[in-house]
C-alpha cells in the first residue's frame, strides 16, 4: 500500500478506488468483474479508469447474471485467481444468493478443508435515495447469519481505503458492503493510514452515558446524534462495528460496561434485523450491565417508499436516535 | 392499417416523446427524484405494442415504462403526480417513476429488477389459461433481460405450457454501459428465444406501423391458443440509461446514426407523404400535447402528499403488528 | 373444512394432504405447482393422490426453476388465482427469494394498495437427516425479516390440517414452513379441529419456572425437554411461536411476565437467527420481568455436516435445551 | 481408440456398477445415510467423460458423482469412507454421498444445489484463461438442471467469454419424476445449447467409447481456445432417483427396453466379439473389483470418525469467534 506522509483529503469513491487500483497492480492475479465495472466506470464510478489502465481481462464487464458471475467467482477463486466481483447493488444480491452460501460459504468445511474460496464481493448498499422498494435493501444481516462469510462495512476513509486489501488477503470470501451514500463524501484521510485489521470494532466516539452502537451507513447519523446530544450534556459513546462477522462482541460488552445502556442502529427492518443480535447479545451476556430496556431503530417495516416525506419516515434519522439515545437515559 | 390507425399512434409517440423532454427538465428542477430512465427513441415500440393489445390484456413493463404506460392510457396526471410523489399518483407516491402501476388498465408495473417482470408475466397469463379467458399477457423488458436466468425460466415454462404471453423485448443494444455483444454470445436475440419452441421475429423497432402489426399477429396467435411468441424490437435510446448516465461508452456517431431514424419522425414522413399530416396538423397536435402535458404538471404539482402517518398503510392488508411497531 | 366428530389418528403427511384437498376442493381457483408435485407424488409424498383427483392443471409439475415458477405464482395470484407454490425444500428457496421479496411483499405497498397478491408458499425444511451443508438450511428467519409477508410453521397436527385454508383467505402471500422430520409422525387429530387462526402464538405447556419459545421443528424437542426438566422439579412453559411474522410477542411477554425466564430454541445458526430477535424483544420490552440472563439455543455455526456425531453435536437437542433450561434457573 | 482404451473404459465402468450395487446394499443396512443417488446404467458416461480428461483437466460434478469420482481416480476406500462418514473420507465426513471433493485431483465436487456447480466450472475456466494456462474444466450435470437459470447465465458467459468448459448433460430424460418432455419446451438439449453459439453434440451416452471420443473432440476443441462445448449425453438411469424414491413414474416397459442397453454389457459384447474379453477374462476382472470393494469397504469400516470436538475445524481459515461460541 502506498505510504503517504501527509494527510489528503480525498472522497470515499477515491478511497474505494485507490484500494481498487492498488489490489490490481500489486498482485497479478486479482481482478474486477461485475456489471458495467469496465466501459461504464462503474455504475457510481468506482471502477473508473480501471479498464483503461488494466485492461479488458482484468478489469471484466459481464452479462446481466448475477448467479453466473458471482458463481464464477467463486470457481476463480477456486483455481487460484483472486476475484473481486460487484453486484451493482445489493438489491441484485438476492439473485446470487444461492452460489455466496451453498458454494462460497460451505467448500472449505464440505470438502473437509481442502477447498478455498479467496473471493471477495463488493456489495454497494444504503437507502434514502428516493428509489423505493425494489433499491433500498439493506440485507447484509442475512449474509452475517451465514458461517464461512466474512461480512464488512467501511464506515470511515481509512476502512474504504484500506478493508479491500485486508479482505483480499483473507483466504475465505469476505462480502465488503460500500455505502453508496458515502461515495460523494469528502474528508480527510490520516497520513499512513496503514494496514486495516477487520477483527476488531471500533469506538469512533467515546462516552459514558449511552452506546450507541452503528455501522456502514448509520455511523455518520449516530455520530451527528452524538454531537447534538452532547449540546444538551448526554455523552453518547458511539460504536463502529466495522465487521458484522464475525461480530467483535467483546468491544460493544466493554462499552456497555461503561455506559450502562444500549442503542443500535441500523438501516435494516427491525424484525430480526443485525440490531436484533447485538441486543441479544447483551441480554445474554451483559444483562445486569443493562440500567434501561435496550433501544434499538432500524427501517420502518414497511417497502421503503418513494415519496420523499414518507421515505424519510421510513429511514432512522439523526431525529430518532437522539430521541432514542433520550429515551435510554430517562 | 387504416390511417387513423397509423395517426394514432403518431399521437401516442408525440405524447410519449414531448412527456419524456418534461421529465428531464422537472427532474433537473428536483420535482421528479430518484431514479429516471427515459425511453427517447423507443417511442415506436411502446406505441405499437401496446396499440396491438386490447383492455382486457395485462401488461407487464420495467423501469423504463413511462411510455408504455401512456401508451396504455394511464392518465399523464396521475403518473407525474407519482413521479412528484403525490398522493394522486398512480401507486400513491408510493412507487416512483419505476414502479407505474394501474390496475384498472390491467398494467401491472413497474418492475426495477431487471428481468424480475418476466415470471410475473407468466403467472398472469397462466391464470388466464385456467380459467380459460381469452386474454393475453404482454410483458416488455430489455435485451439485457435475456441474459438473466429469469428469462430463460420464464420462456421454457411458458412455450412448456402453452401460455398467451408476448415476450417484447425491447433491443435498444445496451445494458447501461454494456454494449448487445458484451452482454450476449448470440446476438440475434429472435433466434435464442426460438429456441425454446417460441415463434420468434425480430422486428424494425423504429417503425411504429411494423411493430403494431407484428405485435398484432403475436397476440392473435397466443390468443387463439398458439402459445408464447417473441418479439426482438431493434431499437436505440438516443438519451443515456438514467439521468445519472453521463453516456460514455458509446459513440457520438453511432448515436447520431440512430437520430437519423428518429420514430417520431419517421412516421411523421410516412404520415405527410400519405397526406395525413402537415405543418398545420402537426403545429395543431404538438399544442394539444403540450397543453395536456401542462396541464398534467399543473394538476399534479397541486396535488397533496400522502400524509406521513399512512406511511404503513397498504403492507398488508390486516395490519402487521409489526409495521404498526 | 370436513367436520370430524371423532378425534382421529394420522400422520403429518396425511394432515398436510387432508389441507391440500380441501383446498383444491373447496375453490376451484386453487391450484397446486411446484416440482414433482404430481406424478411424482411430492418429493415427500404429500401431494400422492392429488393429481389423479384433480388432473394435471390443477396440480402442476413444474420444471426445475424455482424462481421461474414462484414468480409465475405471483403472477397467477394477481391474475384471480389462488396458487399454491410448492419450493421442495427451503434449500432451494434462495433461488427464488428476490421474486419473493422483490416482487410479492411489496407489489400491494408499491402499488399504493392496487394489487394484492393472495399466494401460498409451502416450503419443507428441517435439518437433522444427515443431507450435509446444502441440504440442511433454516431460513425461515430470513423471510420473517420481510414486511408484506406472512410466515407460518405449523408444528401440530391441528395447524398443519388447518393453516393451510387460513393461509389461502389471507389476500397477501403466506409462506408456510413444513417440517420434514414430522411428515411421518402420526398423532391424534382433535375432533372438530375448526378454523385456525394465524396471529397468537400459544402455550403448548404451561410452566412457571422458565419460558422455552420454540416453533417449528423446535416445538417437539422443547416439549420432550419439559417433560424431562419435570422430572427434575423444574416447570418450563412451551410457547409455540406458530406464526414468525408477525410475532405476537405479547403472548411471549406474558410468559416471561410468569417465569421471569427466558430460553429461545430454533435451528437457526446463532447469529442472525429468529431467536435473536425473540431475545431482543423482551430486552427491549420487559427488561425488568427477567431474573436471569436470556439463554438461546440454535445451531453451531458451521455447515451442517454429514457425519452422523458431527451433525449431532451441531444441532440443538432435548439434552441441549434440558441444559440451557437448568442454566437459566440456577 | 485402442484395444486397451476400451478394456480400460469397461474396467472403470465395472468398478462403477459394483460400487453402486454394494452402496445399495450398505445404505439398506444403515452405513451410508442421508441421500443417496446411484448411476447405475449411466456407466458409459462417467468412463468416457473422465477417461477424455487430462490430470490437470477440472471437474465440476452432482451429487450424482460417485462413477465420476472413481473415474477420476479417486480411491474407493474414500468414498465410502467418506459415505460412512469417518475422518479418511475423501471430505473427512462432512460431505456424504453428495459431496466427494478431492482437490489432488480437481474434483471440485459434488454439488447437489441443481445447476448451482455450472457457474463454478465456469470461474474455474476462466482463472485458467487469465493464466494462460491449457487447462479444460469438465462440467457434468443433469437434463433437469438445463431447466435452471443458472444453466443459462452460464453458458452465455461462457460462449461470450470463449472459456475451455466442456459441458457435459448426462440426459438421463428424467429429472427426479419429472420427463424431459415435462420440463423442457425444447427436448433437445444440443439443439438448445447451440443457440448460445456452443458447438453441441449429442451423444449416444450408453455406449462408452461414443462418449470418450466425443469428449476428447470437446475437450481439443476447448483446449485449443475454440471456446465451450455441449455434449448432451443420451441415457438413462436403471434404478430409482435416490434411495428413497418408489420410482412410479416410468412404464417398467421403458425401463426393461433401456435395460437392454445396458452400457456395461454393450461394452461388454464389443470387446468379445474384437477378442479383447473372454468369460475368463470377465471373470477376473470381477473378482478383482469385488476384492477391490471388499478392501475399501474394510478399510472404511474400520477408520475412525471425527472427533466432536473437531466439528468447528474448516468453517473458516482463521477461528470465527462466531463459531467457537
Ligand atoms: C437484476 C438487476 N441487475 C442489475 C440492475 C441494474 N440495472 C438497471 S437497468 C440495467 C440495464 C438493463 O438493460 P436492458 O435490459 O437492456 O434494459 P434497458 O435499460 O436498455 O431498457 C441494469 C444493469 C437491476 N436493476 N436488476
Ligand atoms: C435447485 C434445486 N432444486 C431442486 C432440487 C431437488 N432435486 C434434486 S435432484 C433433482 C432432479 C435433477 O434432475 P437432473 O438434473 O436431470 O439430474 P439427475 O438426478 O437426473 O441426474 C431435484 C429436483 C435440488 N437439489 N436443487
Ligand atoms: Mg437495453
Ligand atoms: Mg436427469
Amino acid at each position: 500500500m502506498t505510504v503517504t506522509a501527509e494527510p489528503r483529503t480525498l472522497t470515499f469513491r477515491e478511497a474505494f478506488r485507490e484500494g481498487l487500483r492498488e489490489a490490481l497492480a500489486g498482485d497479478d492475479r486479482v481482478f474486477l468483474m461485475g456489471e458495467d465495472v469496465g466501459r461504464y466506470g462503474g455504475c457510481f464510478a468506482v471502477s473508473q479508469g480501471l479498464l483503461e489502465e488494466f485492461g479488458e481481462e482484468r478489469v471484466r464487464d459481464t452479462p446481466l447474471s448475477e448467479s453466473a458471475f458471482v458463481g464464477a467467482g467463486i470457481g476463480a477463486a477456486l483455481g487460484g485467481a483472486l476475484p473481486i466481483v460487484e453486484i451493482m447493488t445489493v438489491n441484485f444480491a438476492m439473485l446470487a444468493l444461492d452460489q455466496i452460501v451453498n458454494n462460497a460459504a460451505t467448500l472449505r468445511h464440505m470438502s473437509g478443508g481442502q477447498l478455498s474460496v479467496p473471493l471477495v464481493v463488493r456489495i454497494p448498499t444504503g437507502p434514502g435515495r428516493q428509489l423505493a422498494a425494489q433499491h433500498s435493501h439493506t440485507l447484509e444481516g442475512w449474509f452475517a447469519h451465514v458461517p464461512g462469510l466474512r461480512v464488512v462495512a467501511p464506515a470511515t476513509l481509512e476502512d474504504a481505503r484500506g478493508m479491500l486489501a485486508t479482505a483480499l488477503a483473507d483466504p475465505d470470501p469476505v462480502l465488503v458492503f460500500e455505502q453508496i451514500g458515502s461515495y460523494g463524501v469528502r474528508g480527510e484521510l490520516a497520513a499512513d493510514p496503514g494496514p486495516v485489521d477487520l477483527d476488531r470494532a471500533a469506538v469512533r466516539r467515546a462516552g459514558s452515558d449511552v452506546t450507541v452502537v452503528a455501522y456502514g451507513g448509520t455511523l455518520a447519523p449516530a455520530l451527528d446524534a452524538a454531537a447534538e446530544l452532547a449540546t444538551g450534556d448526554l455523552s453518547a459513546e458511539v460504536v463502529d462495528l466495522r465487521t458484522l462477522r464475525p461480530l467483535d462482541t467483546a468491544t460493544v460488552l466493554e462499552s456497555v460496561a461503561r455506559t450502562h445502556r444500549l442503542l443500535v442502529v441500523d438501516n435494516a427492518w427491525r424484525t430480526g434485523g443485525p440490531g436484533a443480535e447485538i441486543v441479544a447479545r447483551v441480554a445474554e451476556e451483559a444483562l445486569d450491565e443493562l440500567d434501561a430496556p435496550v433501544e434499538r431503530i432500524g427501517a420502518v417495516e414497511v417497502p421503503v417508499p418513494y415519496a420523499r416525506q414518507l421515505e424519510e419516515a421510513a429511514l432512522p434519522s439523526v431525529g430518532r436516535i437522539v430521541e432514542a439515545a433520550r429515551r435510554a437515559v430517562a | 392499417m387504416s390511417g387513423t390507425g397509423a395517426r394514432d399512434l403518431f399521437t401516442t409517440m408525440l405524447r410519449i416523446r414531448r412527456f419524456e423532454e418534461r421529465c428531464v427538465e422537472l427532474y433537473s428542477a428536483g420535482a421528479i427524484r430518484g431514479f429516471l430512465h427515459l425511453c427517447v427513441g423507443e417511442e415506436a415500440v411502446a406505441a405499437g405494442v401496446l396499440a396491438a393489445l386490447s383492455a382486457e390484456d395485462a401488461v407487464v413493463s420495467t423501469y423504463r415504462e413511462h411510455g408504455h404506460a401512456l401508451a396504455r392510457g394511464v392518465p399523464m396526471e396521475s403518473l407525474l403526480a407519482e413521479m412528484f410523489g403525490r398522493v394522486t399518483g398512480c401507486s400513491r407516491g408510493r412507487g416512483g417513476s419505476m414502479h407505474l402501476f394501474d390496475a384498472s388498465r390491467r398494467f401491472y408495473g413497474g418492475n426495477a429488477i431487471v428481468a424480475g417482470g418476466i415470471p410475473v408475466a407468466v403467472g398472469l397469463a397462466l391464470a388466464d389459461r385456467l380459467r380459460a379467458r381469452p386474454r393475453v399477457t404482454a410483458c416488455l423488458f430489455g435485451d439485457g433481460a435475456v441474459a438473466e436466468g429469469e428469462f430463460h425460466e420464464s420462456l421454457n415454462l411458458a412455450a412448456l405450457w402453452h401460455l398467451p404471453v408476448v415476450f417484447c423485448c425491447e433491443n435498444n443494444r445496451y445494458a447501461m454501459g454494456t454494449a448487445l455483444a458484451r452482454s450476449h454470445a448470440e446476438t440475434d436475440l429472435a433466434l435464442r428465444a426460438g429456441s425454446y419452441g417460441v415463434r420468434s421475429w425480430a422486428v424494425d423497432g423504429m417503425d411504429a406501423v411494423a411493430v403494431r402489426e407484428a405485435t398484432a399477429l403475436a397476440v392473435d396467435t397466443a390468443r387463439a391458443g398458439g402459445g408464447p411468441c417473441f418479439l426482438e424490437l431493434r431499437t436505440y435510446r438516443f438519451r443515456a440509461h438514467s439521468m445519472y448516465d453521463a453516456d460514455r461508452y458509446r459513440d457520438r456517431a453511432e448515436v447520431e446514426a440512430w437520430r437519423l431514424r428518429d420514430p417520431v419522425e419517421l412516421l411523421a414522413a410516412d404520415l405527410t407523404a400519405d397526406g395525413l399530416l402537415d405543418d398545420a396538423g402537426r403545429k395543431e397536435l404538438e399544442e394539444a400535447v403540450g397543453r395536456e402535458i401542462d396541464e398534467a404538471e399543473r394538476a399534479a404539482e397541486a396535488a397533496p402528499v400522502e400524509p406521513v402517518e399512512d406511511l404503513t398503510r397498504f403492507v398488508t392488508t390486516t395490519m402487521d403488528p409489526e409495521v404498526a411497531r
